[in-house]
């Protein structure tokens, strides 16, 4: 037997049509929960699907039902076509994904070129990408982060699932040129001191 | 200085005729994107590449495009320029004043393409995530948590009947009407005044010579009618008026010959 | 755990955006199953959610999943969303009151001013007033009356407790006339108070 407030909150997620986080669902059920205890029941919920045709999971602090993706080859059809992304816009994505929040300056330093409006354009229509205010230097440049649901599509629960990003945090992949330019040189530098001591 | 020096092994390099790097700039997102090509060419770890060979690839590929005539974008022009005094840089004996060095320089090129392969890396890593859509399908046409909003309209019975009032006012024909107000005519007024300097010899104010019965509406009246009865009986010369300057009370007394105002 | 095939049929279901039959199922699953089969693994899936906040139901040989009836008042909220009522309308409202029944074009002839269709459905949706059938009159139009709900929000018995003309006129409610005659006039006006205190 199902307790009714599991149930209620499962139907919930069933009939959203956007992922919802445990505030939402609290808000919604108009009773004395808080968000903890929602989320409980959320993780009670996703158990019982778990391994089912039908999967719950979290995306950004929000969840949502979908189903496995190893059932893709019965699912998908010629009508699904995601959106094909450019290689300019895959990159610039990345970029954003990995560095936010980052001006197109700096975008433009990773990748060398200029990134034309275009691109920009195409990742914010697609709700991947957002502003997020302005850089406090001069010229007061507008930087971008990824959104909610960035992490929906890509099937991220958070940006610390972004494939790889700890190693290449670690092997400071993720620094400016000249910062990692600095650590460079200052490991030549103990060599050689040590090499002249 | 292990780590530089293990960059500048000249690496046999890779023909600018290699199957995977076709003369053609358009696929080329500029001269980093093609740098990072030939790199890979030299299919060693980023970390270990070789700058200097790869300079040598860099320079060859452009010297061929030029040979067939191809159309050289300036930024690639730009870039083999700076390369080419890389390279001479790297080749000559170092000279230690010279700043930046050109190991430098090596290295900050290094650094700029270990950093777009590891976004180009992770763009790819990304476009293979289970996407929606692709490869995981959501419910198509989910109901939605809806908040249906009851219109609830609000208005007092006052409302009500004030906005009938002003229905009734508008279509009802307008009628004026013009109260009939109480006057004292100018021959009561005469009258009265004359009977009153009859009495009363010394200068009076205007006031003073009115009826004491003549109140609100009447009394402005009886007034207007005492001054107008006054200006008429002093025409005969059978008033004095004084008056002190404009607006000040008016006085007035029975005539006493060629001594008016 | 749940089989491949259950979990298949169950993934099926849910991304499907229409009901699916059990020949549909049988066609994508490409393998040699019969609809008979497939039924039987619909019903082990349906008996599987049964109780939970998601149903798997059939309609006409055709299932899908759904929320069940009795959560319907979480997912779909009413809320109070009071509004002022304009003064247009609070006047059709008094000529429907006082004149009842009446027509459109009456009403209009009443105001002196067209009436939108707009302000006759603001008060049918506020239940304020409801249709009375049809003027036997060329063109038969439609008439209106007041409701039992227009009585209870104003407070009133019956149509008879609105106050006539006389009251209005003694309650000061058709006196804006005399007010303007008197601003026009408010030197007089103010002699007279002056006069008169």
């Amino acid at each position: 037997m199902i307790d009714d407030l599991e149930r209620a909150i499962e139907a919930m997620l069933f009939s959203s049509d956007e992922p919802l986080d445990a505030r939402q669902i609290a808000g919604r059920l108009g009773d004395e929960m808080t968000p903890g205890q929602v989320k409980a029941i959320i993780e009670t919920i996703a158990a019982r699907h778990a391994g089912s045709g039908i999967e719950l999971v979290e995306r950004g602090g929000r969840w949502h039902f979908q189903t496995p993706a190893d059932l893709a080859h019965l699912l998908r059809r010629e009508r699904d076509d995601p959106r094909k992304l450019s290689r300019a816009a895959a990159e610039v994505l990345a970029i954003v994904a990995y560095h936010e929040p980052v001006s197109r300056a700096e975008i433009e330093a990773i990748r060398g070129v200029q990134t034309s409006k275009g691109t920009l354009d195409v990742l914010m229509e697609a709700e991947w990408i957002a502003p997020a205010g302005r850089r406090e230097v001069p010229g007061r440049p507008l930087i971008y982060k990824t959104t909610d649901a960035f992490l929906q599509h890509f099937g991220l629960a958070s940006r610390k699932d972004l494939p790889g990003i700890d190693d290449l945090r670690a092997a400071g992949l993720l620094d400016p040129v000249d910062l990692a330019f600095d650590a460079a040189m200052g490991e030549l530098d103990l060599v050689k001191d040590g090499e002249e001591a | 200085m292990e780590g530089l020096s293990l960059a500048f092994n000249m690496a046999p390099p890779p023909t600018a005729r290699d199957d995977a790097l076709q003369l053609s700039f358009e696929s080329w997102e500029g001269p980093l994107d093609l740098l990072l090509a030939l790199a890979r060419s030299q299919k060693v770890d980023l970390k270990q590449i070789s700058i200097l060979a790869l300079v040598e690839q860099y320079l060859r590929f452009i010297a061929e495009a030029r040979e067939l005539k191809l159309e050289v974008a300036a930024d690639y022009l730009v870039m083999a320029a700076w390369l080419a005094y890389l390279k001479s840089a790297l080749l000559l004996p170092k000279d230690p004043l010279e700043e930046p060095s050109p190991d430098e320089l090596a290295l900050r090129l290094q650094l700029r393409l270990q950093r777009l392969a590891a976004m180009r890396e992770a763009a790819a890593r990304l476009l293979a995530r289970d996407r929606i859509g692709r490869d995981v399908f959501l419910r198509p046409q989910p109901e939605g948590l809806r908040d249906v909003k009851r219109r609830r309209w609000d208005a007092s019975l006052y409302d009500l009947l004030a906005a009938y009032g002003q229905v009734k006012l508008r279509s009802e024909p307008v009628v004026h009407m013009v109260s009939r107000r109480p006057v004292v005519t100018l021959d009561a007024a005469l009258h009265h005044l004359e009977r009153m300097l009859g009495v009363r010899l010394d200068w009076g104010e205007l006031a003073d010579f009115l009826p004491a019965d003549y109140r609100g509406p009447l009394r402005r009246s009886a007034i207007a009618s005492t001054f107008v009865a006054a200006l008429e009986l002093a025409r005969q010369g059978r008033v004095d008026l004084r008056q002190e300057r404009a607006f000040e009370p008016l006085y007035l007394r029975t005539a006493t010959g060629g001594q008016g105002a």
